[in-house]
């Protein structure tokens, strides 16, 4: 590969950004190789997720640095770089925080469900995770596509895993949906932002701040935020529900953290180093966009309201309350913008202890409708505590801390005078409240049908959804030390 | 309008003519014997055009070789054809009156016919053939040293052209077990006229002659018309009017089958090696020059006379493979 | 100006109707016959650059200056060589193509191969 | 002895043909054609460093000056070619060895490699040739060894293949010969540098005008241009599988170089682009390309002929590029052409793999593939994603440069055009993974032996180097580079 060279930070320090790359990727190898010894492969893929944890967190103390890492000159004039920035690392932290999770969670849940080809599955999962890690790190448009395709291709094969026609058909939805919004849409808009910018290098403040007129920025905007596919923002939000017929935690890790972190991850950075917040508040590039993220946020919950499957109820609230995020972004002003931070990091960890619950609740009875859960709650009262507090926390109330992520929201959308946004965010909060609390009154106030009985899902299902709920809990009283960098950005030109 | 003329238009008037009625015709001998006509009247038309030697490989070709060859195949296959559904004739019709019209298009400013001062009449290259050639190589037919030095590459190229379909007739036919192939050394029945005792006899006396007259053409190349290629031709004539007679085995008792694929080769061989000779005496590939130090023009003249022959053995190997190939293969009816 | 173009009209007629018999027969012999034909008319269309008018043939004696130019001679010998490698590999698999189909009427190949069920493009 | 390399890299070969026919034994045979292969590479290598500088090599043939004589002329313009061709051969004489050996009867494997020198031969005369006839001789050695080769193959479908490709590639040859001779009735000249000398004073003329239109008709036969695609598909599916990966990887190629050459060196863009429309023609015949084949081989039932018609739609790419007439255009088609030349081999090479092992490439044959035969599969799933053009895979790199180039130059309908083939291609790939990795194997795919070693390496040899021109795609990137140059410079046209 080429010569490694960082312009502002020591080398050492610049290597270090390739650590998080590189780390899942030898968890991919090493799978691949202990790949006749179950046990040892599935314990090598949590040490190394745990080791990429404490790796990525340790970053924090230099992210102020601008530690910049170029790896190689790859197409003439783009260079494939990584760079750490307070909203990136933020993302890095929360993928590879909850990926030894959830590995431990799958370990439960693959042996207790008998799934096959559990190496493929293993390898593939470390390969979207250094995917996310490199689009979370990456210092410009083109490398961060690169990582953003990668995560496709990467989870492609995990949505299908099953095999079956239903897991087939989903894969195929997933991977067109992606690819036509990334080729279609998002690449037609990098290299546009390229031939605008003459570069594709993120920068604070924006790329294309007084680069382009209102109309360009508009349609730029558009495009960016339709080609982000991972987003989910409707109509491009169908690849979310098709992606449920994957093994859960595929849908717990993937499709409530990486995947679609990735996508809003995106947007955010999008919007704060291509465009910039400035060159966004200014004119309406975004009313349009903020619009189509309103309707998105209220016509998800309600698809959410009328969904029984309980993953499918989650997937759409997911789409809903990552529009939130993309409202966030299209508010345009610093503390929407912390907030749709802020929440993108509250709702991965709700969202995350949701699935695990869900799938526990199917590791221990077999049972993914919402109408099957009755009194479930006190078959098994860990699950659902849990449940309950993510739940809390997803809808905004306290002590979950999706409560200040959605209040900041509140405050940008007043600070940016948009009365109409501040009903439609607690709408959806009343809808996700509406779709979500059912679940738990269910589990707990109505009776445990006669049936064969049964308690808790084994301990390695069980563990993490109370982790991350804990962790909903901390948010709630640590939520300005995680946000507190990002508002630092926001502020700083 | 001149005699010139006037030959000129009977002849094409007679081409036109035979290949319309090639195109109507559904008996696929007669349309073989009628394309033989039509080699044999461009044959005519190259001597009015000056082009003797093209005339005389053109009429061994095209009146000898592949008719043979054509008439060998219809022996083997069928010898009749269906009638043209008429959506095939509409693309045809399509492309043809594209590409006519492209060249009536172009017609226009093309040089006068037989005019002197062409651009090809006037190009440098013309002064060279025809006049410093004589001090060059020293060689009365032009046609032979431009065939054989001045672009003798573009003659290699024609002898691998020739060799490649020797190789690729080789394999699809010889030596591949179709269906009802017969044993070696039995000509298919169409072809075996031996119980003529007239055909046997002149054919034996001619034979000798034949083979006489290919190397008169080899070496007389020089000289007049003729060359290395035509005089392969001829020699395989003879072996295939032979074998026209006698059948496969009585030809190859003349020249056994592992001679005839030997020449094959040989003669690219001899002709890569006279190549490599010329660079190895330091000048380029196929130069010449230092083949006789000190004295270019005996260089020359002895380098064409090289080429000529080795372009005349793997020809002759090859039309006679291919001929006994196609003859040792029994129809699959 | 015409007058003296006859010769490359002539010529032009007789490629086309090698072309035509190419391509809209469907008999694989008669194809093959057609491109020897649409073959020797371009030869003569060649030949007719090379010639000058009372030219002689490009071997040179004595007290003869004009001549047609060797060149195109010289290519066509090598263009005529072609041809008839072309058409000897052309029968060869004419003939193997009979021995396999039991036709050489090309939409009856296709006609057997869509009925032996190889598939093709579709 | 370096002067002597032009010629020697085409002797060498051209001797090692009867050679191979002298010996009649299957070892000498193949060792024949290995050398020619190595030693036309050797000379390639050689030849590469010489013109590095961007000075020519001029090779009198004969030592006759030209225009008297044929001269040999190895510039920027055709080293990528002569590297190209040679390389492929010496990775098809590694590969071809087994895979003959259980295609072909034995008795006539002699011949088949002295099929394959010739052809070899052929490509490498046309290459190099600076006289316009002498190209037409080497085009016919390429063609008819062609033909016999494409005849070899197993079912009788082969031979029909191979007659039609012989009528249509021997029509098309013709009209080269017409164009040829116009231009010869025009100018009186043959070598292509002494034409581009006199053809300017000749602009207008109709009869150089024809002439132009046939030789590029001739060379669109050859380079299976849609509409004059038709024998591309039967012939490169139905051939033996070593001949399939040379071919595919070369002829076409080789076919699309003579075009380029012809129109900047020979005729001169002024003509061919100004006065004759072909960038337009050239450009929509591109774009139809790309759309039908991609389309077509999405409906295909065979892996071979699945792969023949996507490179039907890759020839629209490449002409696409040249077809803009512009330095990045050109660049990016020599780009392409390397690429795809070695994407498409691999996955032809991967091809022949199975027909050894399963006897068949019919799609359903494949089902389980992931599992019975992981390598062959990784090889095909791995290339087909260059073939889609995903990020970091040689595929990209050339697509990206086309993309640009086409931006440059405004042709938004061609882009929109590449990037439908291109989710097309995401298409046909997608069913070629899925039935690998999400059907259960079936009777046929529990495949008989192994693979043999020289297969699999010289599969891999080819995916590894698309992977690698992918990710440092400085090598091709060079070459297209100094090509371009070539062509457009003052020492070109």
């Amino acid at each position: 590969m080429g010569e490694l060279s960082s312009e502002w930070a020591a080398a050492e320090n610049a290597v270090a950004l390739l650590i998080p790359v590189a780390l899942p990727l030898l968890a991919g190898g090493v799978v691949l190789l202990l790949r006749h010894h179950p046990r040892a492969r599935e314990s090598a893929s949590v040490l190394v997720g745990v080791a990429l944890g404490a790796v990525v967190l340790s970053l924090w103390p230099m992210v102020d640095e601008e530690v910049r890492l170029d790896l190689w000159t790859w197409l003439p004039g783009i260079s494939l770089s990584l760079a750490l920035e307070p909203l990136g690392l933020l993302f890095a932290s929360v993928a590879a925080v909850l990926w030894p999770l959830t590995t431990v969670f799958s370990v439960g849940y693959m042996r207790s469900t008998r799934q096959e080809n559990l190496t493929r599955f293993y390898f593939l999962f470390a390969l979207a995770i250094a995917a996310a890690m490199w689009v979370a790190l990456s210092a410009n448009l083109v490398t961060l596509f690169i990582g953003y395709e990668v995560l496709t291709f990467a989870t492609w094969p995990l949505v299908s895993h099953q095999g079956d026609p239903a897991g087939r058909r989903g894969g195929r939805t997933y991977l067109v949906l992606l690819l036509v919004t990334s080729m279609g849409l998002l690449l037609p808009a990098i290299v546009w932002t390229g031939l605008l910018a003459g570069t594709t290098e993120f920068q604070a403040g924006g790329l294309l701040a007084d680069r382009a007129g209102p109309g360009v920025l508009a349609v730029l905007f558009a495009l960016y935020l339709f080609g982000i596919g991972k987003a989910a923002l409707m109509p491009f939000h169908g690849w979310l529900p098709a992606a449920m017929v994957a093994p859960t935690p595929v849908s717990a890790l993937l499709h409530a953290v990486a995947v679609v972190k990735a996508g809003v991850f995106v947007v955010l950075k999008v919007s704060l180093y291509v465009f910039g917040l400035e060159t966004l508040a200014v004119g309406d590039a975004t009313t349009v966009m903020r619009w189509v993220a309103a309707a998105t946020l209220l016509v998800a919950g309600v698809l959410a309201l009328r969904s029984d499957n309980l993953k499918r109820r989650l997937a759409y609230s997911t789409v809903s309350q990552l529009a939130y995020v993309v409202l966030g972004a299209t508010l345009a002003n610093d503390v929407a913008f912390a907030g749709g931070a802020l929440h993108m990091v509250t709702h991965a960890v709700g969202k995350i202890t949701l699935f695990f619950c869900a799938g526990a609740i199917f590791v221990a009875c077999r049972k993914s409708r919402v109408s099957e859960l009755d009194g479930l709650g006190r078959a098994m009262p860990w699950t659902f505590a849990a449940f309950t507090v993510a739940a809390l926390s997803i809808v905004g109330l306290p002590p979950g801390g999706g409560m200040w992520s959605k209040w900041l929201l509140l405050l940008g959308a007043t600070e940016a005078d948009q009365a109409a946004l501040v009903a439609v965010l607690l709408a959806g909060s009343l809808l996700s409240l509406g779709y979500l609390m059912p679940i738990v009154a269910r589990a707990f106030f109505r009776p445990l049908p006669a049936g064969p009985v049964h308690g808790e899902a084994p301990l390695s299902v069980v563990v993490p959804p109370v982790v991350t709920a804990a962790a909903c809990l901390g948010l709630f009283v640590g939520a300005e030390f995680v946000i507190a960098p990002v508002i630092n950005v926001v502020d700083a030109p | 309008m001149s005699m010139f003329v006037l030959m000129n238009l009977t002849l094409f008037g007679i081409l036109a003519a035979t290949a319309v009625t090639i195109s109507r015709l559904r008996a696929l001998y007669e349309a073989t014997m009628l394309t033989a006509l039509f080699s044999l009247v461009s044959a005519s038309l190259f001597v009015l055009m000056d082009a003797v030697d093209v005339a005389f490989t053109e009429a061994a070709v095209g009146v000898g070789i592949s008719t043979v060859l054509f008439l060998g195949v219809l022996a083997l296959t069928r010898s009749r054809e269906d009638v043209t559904p008429r959506i095939r004739q509409w693309p045809a019709r399509v492309v043809v009156l594209l590409a006519g019209g492209m060249l009536v298009y172009a017609s226009q400013d093309l040089p006068r016919f037989e005019g002197a001062t062409t651009p090809v009449q006037v190009h440098p290259v013309t002064d060279v053939y025809l006049r410093e050639s004589q001090d060059d190589i020293g060689v009365p037919n032009t046609v032979t040293s431009v065939l054989a030095s001045y672009r003798a590459h573009d003659t290699l190229g024609e002898l691998v052209v020739i060799f490649t379909a020797g190789v690729a007739v080789l394999l699809l036919l010889a030596s591949s077990p179709g269906p009802g192939r017969r044993e070696e050394g039995e000509g298919p029945a169409e072809l075996v006229l031996a119980d003529y005792r007239v055909l046997r006899v002149i054919s034996k006396l001619l034979l000798p002659f034949i083979l006489l007259f290919a190397f008169y053409v080899l070496f007389h190349g020089e000289y007049g018309p003729g060359g290395g290629f035509q005089a392969g031709v001829i020699f395989a004539a003879g072996f295939v009017l032979y074998g026209l007679v006698f059948g496969v085995d009585g030809a190859r008792r003349v020249l056994p089958r592992p001679l005839a694929w030997a020449m094959i080769p040989l003669g690219i061989l001899l002709y890569v090696v006279l190549g490599l000779a010329g660079m190895l005496l330091g000048g380029e590939f196929l130069d010449f020059q230092g083949l006789r130090p000190g004295d270019p023009q005996a260089g020359q003249h002895l380098g064409i006379l090289l080429v000529e022959t080795s372009v005349g053995i793997t020809v002759a190997g090859v039309m006679v493979a291919v001929f006994f190939s196609f003859a040792s293969r029994r129809a699959a009816r | 100006m015409s007058g003296s173009l006859y010769v490359y009209w002539l010529i032009f007629a007789l490629m086309m109707i090698g072309l035509y018999i190419v391509i809209s027969h469907g008999n694989l012999v008669k194809k093959l016959i057609g491109l020897n034909i649409f073959q020797v008319s371009v030869f003569l269309l060649y030949i007719s650059f090379g010639k000058v008018r009372d030219g002689s043939a490009p071997i040179v004696k004595e007290g003869i200056d004009t001549y047609s130019h060797p060149l195109p001679h010289v290519l066509i010998l090598t263009a005529i060589v072609v041809g008839v490698a072309t058409t000897a590999l052309g029968l060869a698999l004419v003939v193997r193509i009979f021995e396999a189909y039991g036709s050489l009427e090309e939409d009856l190949l296709h006609e057997r191969d869509a009925a032996s069920g190889v598939d093709g493009p579709s | 002895m370096t002067a002597e390399l032009p010629a020697l890299q085409v002797v060498i070969p051209l001797l090692c043909a009867p050679l191979c026919l002298l010996f009649r034994s299957r070892t000498a045979a193949w060792l024949m054609f290995l050398l020619a292969a190595l030693a036309s590479l050797g000379c390639a290598v050689l030849m590469a460093g010489q013109v590095a500088g961007g000075d020519m090599l001029r090779y009198e043939m004969g030592g006759w000056e030209p225009p008297v004589g044929i001269e040999y002329v190895i510039a920027g313009f055709n080293v990528p070619l002569l590297l190209l061709v040679s390389t492929i051969a010496v990775v098809v004489a590694v590969y071809g060895r087994r895979s003959l050996e259980s295609e072909i009867s034995s008795s006539r494997i002699p011949l088949l490699y002295a099929c394959l020198c010739l052809n070899l031969t052929g490509l490498l005369g046309i290459v190099s040739t600076g006289d316009v006839f002498n190209a037409f001789v080497f085009l016919e050695i390429a063609s008819l060894s062609s033909y016999a080769l494409i005849a070899m193959g197993k079912g009788r479908r082969a031979l029909l293949a191979a007659f039609q490709y012989l009528v249509i590639g021997t029509v098309g040859a013709v009209f080269i010969l017409i164009g040829v001779g116009l231009t010869y009735a025009v100018t009186g000249s043959l070598n292509m540098a002494d034409l581009a000398a006199r053809l300017p004073d000749a602009y207008g003329n109709r009869a150089l005008t024809a002439g132009a239109v046939f030789v590029f008709v001739g060379f669109a036969v050859k380079m299976a241009v849609f509409p004059l695609h038709g024998w591309l598909p039967d012939a490169y599916a139905e051939a033996p599988s070593a001949v399939s990966t040379f071919l595919a990887a070369t002829g076409t190629k080789v076919a699309i170089y003579a075009f380029m050459r012809f129109a900047f060196t020979v005729f001169g863009a002024a003509l061919v682009f100004e006065r004759l429309p072909l960038d337009r023609i050239g450009l929509s015949l591109a774009s139809l390309a790309m759309l039908v084949g991609a389309a077509a081989a999405c409906f295909q039932t065979d892996l071979k002929y699945l792969l023949a018609w996507s490179s039907v739609a890759h020839v629209g790419y490449i002409v696409a590029g040249y077809s803009l007439a512009t330095v990045d255009g050109v660049q990016a088609s020599y780009l392409h052409l390397i690429n795809h030349a070695v994407i498409k081999g691999s996955l032809f090479a991967a091809a022949g793999i199975l027909m050894l092992r399963l006897g068949s490439v019919r799609l359903e044959a494949l089902s389980g593939l992931g599992r019975t035969m992981p390598w062959t599969f990784g090889a095909i799933a791995v290339a087909g994603l260059g073939l889609v053009g995903v990020p970091l895979t040689a595929g990209f790199v050339s697509k990206w440069a086309l993309a640009t180039a086409l931006i440059d130059e405004g042709q938004g309908l061609v882009l929109a055009a590449m990037l439908v083939s291109s989710l097309l291609a995401v298409v046909y790939t997608g069913r070629i993974i899925e039935i690998g990795w999400f059907r259960e194997p079936s009777g046929s795919t529990a495949a008989a032996g192994t693979t043999p070693v020289s297969m699999g390496v010289a599969t891999w040899a080819l995916v590894l180097a698309s992977l690698y021109f992918g990710v440092d795609p400085r090598l091709p990137a060079s070459l297209a580079d100094a090509a371009a140059s070539a062509l457009l410079g003052p020492g070109g046209g």
